[in-house]
């Protein structure tokens, strides 16, 4: 992080999160919600789409993936994913060649952008698939990220 | 050693084989670093560090608020950028985090062992494997520190006081040890820091001997290991590539990691610091 | 005074304390052999005894890497003597098991197994078959070593004999001496020669 | 208890642009320790963000999700001044909850 935002940070509009009171509970809380073991246990894509509630997925080129060709380390693999398709409604990450397929889920109300930025553990080079929930139907982009290995290797 | 052979095998199968092959690498290789400098993990530490550095703790309860660093007791501002120094109250040249072995010892009444003990985040050794699914956690109280209070050095020049004998000395039988070479494999830090341009595997060699590389190498940590998923200081830095020159284990906090410490921030004097950064 | 002059001063002063004081090198030299004493210990494998140089290592400390031509020849002269070639007089083995060998950095760290075989951190250093893309650059590229040179006796006793001492041929190499400190068997360097020598390995397609 | 999350909310024309790092293992459950033993499971499972009590994002994660986990998102409808807060709960019933305000584009 630059020295800029990292001002921002600890002055501007104590953007600093202190401990607010950990276990308030509110509506749409993580406790609240539920966690989708069976599509999380999948093994492959197929098996996702299926998981989420889907017969198969449409490849489509509204769905932009950002991540690099190469990783230089599976640890962590940055990704971005950006849907143009009018009413999305959720967007997954999955990594095909991982030991489960399904990385993460969101779900994107009205009102906040269809795109999320996190970032990944890959155990390989894979294909990692963009899924998106728009309007009912699912839709996907793919795109090939490399690993390699780093340091000496000993 | 598994996972190396087997991606060796998929790059195989899945790129062509060209000069322009390998420009690519390096080119997304240099994105992905790009794409990492978004959010360091590194402030989870400092955060930790700075609420530590003024806890009371150990067999006298009190904080290290006290702690000279160099500048005087208590102030951390810009500390981190003047050491390695001479102290008189030890009689000796000391690195971040050699002082504070000693205010954990002096102020807060720890013995040095105790100190000493856990210096670094997980088992301090790097995966073995480069499975992403592996890596060790346990918190380390002097990683957290020295997270926070080199972070309350950023952008600042690095300065390191050349005023004293035993600072010269220090630098001087620092830059023997980087030479030294011995062990199975012959090797010195010289070995992979003595050339310009050089590389091992994918990962750029700093020519430590010359200011520019120094500047960005020393200048760099502590860092956020993404490989490790741990924040890094430069003592662990000396203590791994000792490790990886296949030399017997280089104490924590000892004279030759000073020395060494004291040598490579003399080389890197006048560069900015921009630590804790985030590294591969 | 102008703030410029002051830190023109300043700093000559420091210069002229710096010479003034400066330690000298043998002071620094035993600060530095006090230091190897006290501030290593013994884990695992890497034992204490690590520490002591053999005349190679002690002479390539001294010049920096960088021995004057007579050091130089002395260095290589001594080293040579140190070559042994496989009784068997082959020195080609199976480049599928060199590739392999060349692919690990592992071995004689205190967190490697002792009982497995160290590999020969070829990539760490050198470009070898074009398909690995991560490869390093402090040795020179050995890509179509073979195609290049041929595989006759003599070549194949250079190149075996390099990966054994390489000081043999280049004093203060940074290649360490596989064969010679035993890291790596006899038979691990013939895979390797045939990696390097083989028509058929990757490096030579 | 876990340490807190380290936020950003900020206003980039219209919307809420909010970064996040939280403090946490992402343990596979596939790992073994020096001995051997298989290191269980812990990760963050579910993730919740909300703005004047409506909820602008919720995500459910898994074990492959990075460690020590970055979260990037932008939602309309917020102003400087305006109140974020993120929990997030793990799969051992550990959770946590953080609030930042929102600063000024």
């Amino acid at each position: 992080m630059d020295a800029k935002r990292r001002e921002v940070l600890k002055t501007g509009g104590g953007v600093l999160a202190l401990a607010a009171a950990a276990g308030i509970i509110k509506p749409g809380d993580a406790l609240a919600q539920e966690w989708n073991k069976a599509a999380f246990e999948t093994k492959s894509v197929a098996e996702t789409v299926k998981a989420l509630g889907g017969s198969g997925s449409t490849a489509s080129g509204a769905i932009e993936i950002t991540a690099p060709d190469i990783a230089e380390n599976g640890a962590v693999v940055p990704i971005a994913v950006e849907s143009k398709l009018p009413k999305t409604q959720a967007i997954a990450i999955l990594v095909e060649k991982n030991p489960s397929t399904l990385s993460a889920e969101f779900e994107i109300p009205a009102g906040t952008d269809p795109f999320v930025s996190t970032r990944v553990k890959m155990g390989e080079t894979s294909n990692v698939y963009a899924l998106v929930i728009a309007d009912g139907k699912y839709f996907h982009a793919v795109k090939e990220i490399k690993v390699t290995i780093g340091g000496c290797g000993g | 050693m598994r996972i190396h052979c087997l991606l060796a095998g998929m790059l195989a199968a899945t790129l062509p084989c060209s000069a322009l092959a390998q420009q690519d690498t390096l080119r997304e290789i240099e994105r992905y670093r790009q794409l990492l400098q978004d959010g360091n993990p590194a402030e989870l530490y400092e955060a930790r560090g700075e609420e530590l550095w003024k806890r009371e703790r150990g067999p006298k309860n009190a904080s290290l608020e006290r702690c000279d660093l160099g500048l005087g007791p208590g102030l951390v501002k810009g500390a981190y950028v003047r050491l390695p120094r001479y102290f008189a109250d030890t009689d000796r040249v000391q690195d971040l985090e050699s002082r504070l072995v000693t205010c954990m010892a002096t102020l807060q009444g720890f013995t040095t062992d105790e100190a000493k003990r856990n210096p670094f985040s997980g088992t301090g050794v790097p995966m073995l494997t480069t499975d992403p699914f592996s890596g060790v956690s346990q918190r380390s109280v002097m990683t957290d520190l020295v997270a926070w209070i080199a972070s309350e050095s950023r952008g600042m020049k690095i300065a390191p006081s050349m005023s004293h004998p035993k600072e010269r000395l220090a630098y001087q039988a620092g830059e023997n040890l980087f030479y030294y070479r011995a062990g199975p494999y012959d090797f010195g830090c010289v070995t992979c820091h003595g050339e310009e341009g050089k590389r091992i595997r994918l990962q750029n060699l700093p020519k430590m001997t010359i200011a520019k590389d120094a500047q960005r190498a020393f200048g760099t940590w502590p860092g956020y290991r993404v490989s490790e998923g741990e924040l890094r200081s430069m003592q662990w830095r000396m203590w791994e590539c000792v490790r990886q020159m296949r030399f017997p284990e280089l104490e924590f906090a000892s004279d030759a990691s000073i020395a060494l410490i004291t040598y490579l921030a003399k080389k890197a004097e006048g560069g900015a610091l921009d630590a804790p950064a985030i590294k591969r | 005074m102008q703030p410029k002059t002051i830190v023109v001063l300043a700093l000559c002063c420091i210069w002229v304390a710096a010479c003034a004081t400066r330690p000298s090198d043998s002071e620094a030299e035993r600060a530095a052999a006090q230091m190897l004493k006290t501030s290593f210990k013994s884990r695992g494998q890497a034992t204490i005894d690590r520490l002591n140089q053999d005349e190679v290592q002690a002479l390539c400390s001294k010049y920096k890497g960088e021995p004057p031509e007579g050091v130089r020849q002395k260095i290589e002269k001594s080293q040579q003597a140190t070559l042994r070639y496989p009784v068997s007089g082959k020195m080609m083995g199976d480049w599928r098991e060199g590739q392999r060998i060349a692919q690990s950095g592992a071995g004689r760290q205190f967190t490697d197994d002792p009982a497995r075989p160290a590999g020969g951190s070829c990539y760490n250093c050198h470009q070898l078959a074009p398909q690995e893309l991560s490869f390093g650059t402090i040795g020179p590229s050995l890509y179509q070593f073979g195609k290049l040179r041929g595989s006759s006796e003599a070549i194949q006793k250079y190149t075996y004999g390099k990966i054994y001492n390489s000081e043999a041929f280049s004093a203060c190499s940074n290649m360490p001496r596989f064969g010679h400190n035993g890291v790596l068997t006899e038979e691990q360097i013939t895979h390797l020669v045939a990696l390097l020598l083989d028509p058929e390995s990757p490096v030579n397609k | 208890m876990a340490d807190p999350m380290r936020i950003r909310a900020s206003m980039t024309g219209d919307k809420v642009e909010v970064k996040v790092l939280m403090s946490h293992e992402m343990e596979t459950g596939l790992r073994k320790d020096a001995q051997g033993k298989i290191i269980p499971a812990h990760f963050i499972r579910n993730v919740s963000v909300t703005h004047g009590g409506k909820t602008v994002l919720s995500a459910q994660w898994g074990t492959s999700v990075s460690r020590n986990p970055f979260l990037h998102f932008r939602f309309k409808g917020g102003k400087p001044g305006d109140k974020v807060t993120i929990s997030w709960a793990d799969n051992r019933g550990e959770k946590r909850t953080d609030e930042a305000v929102i600063a000024g584009g």
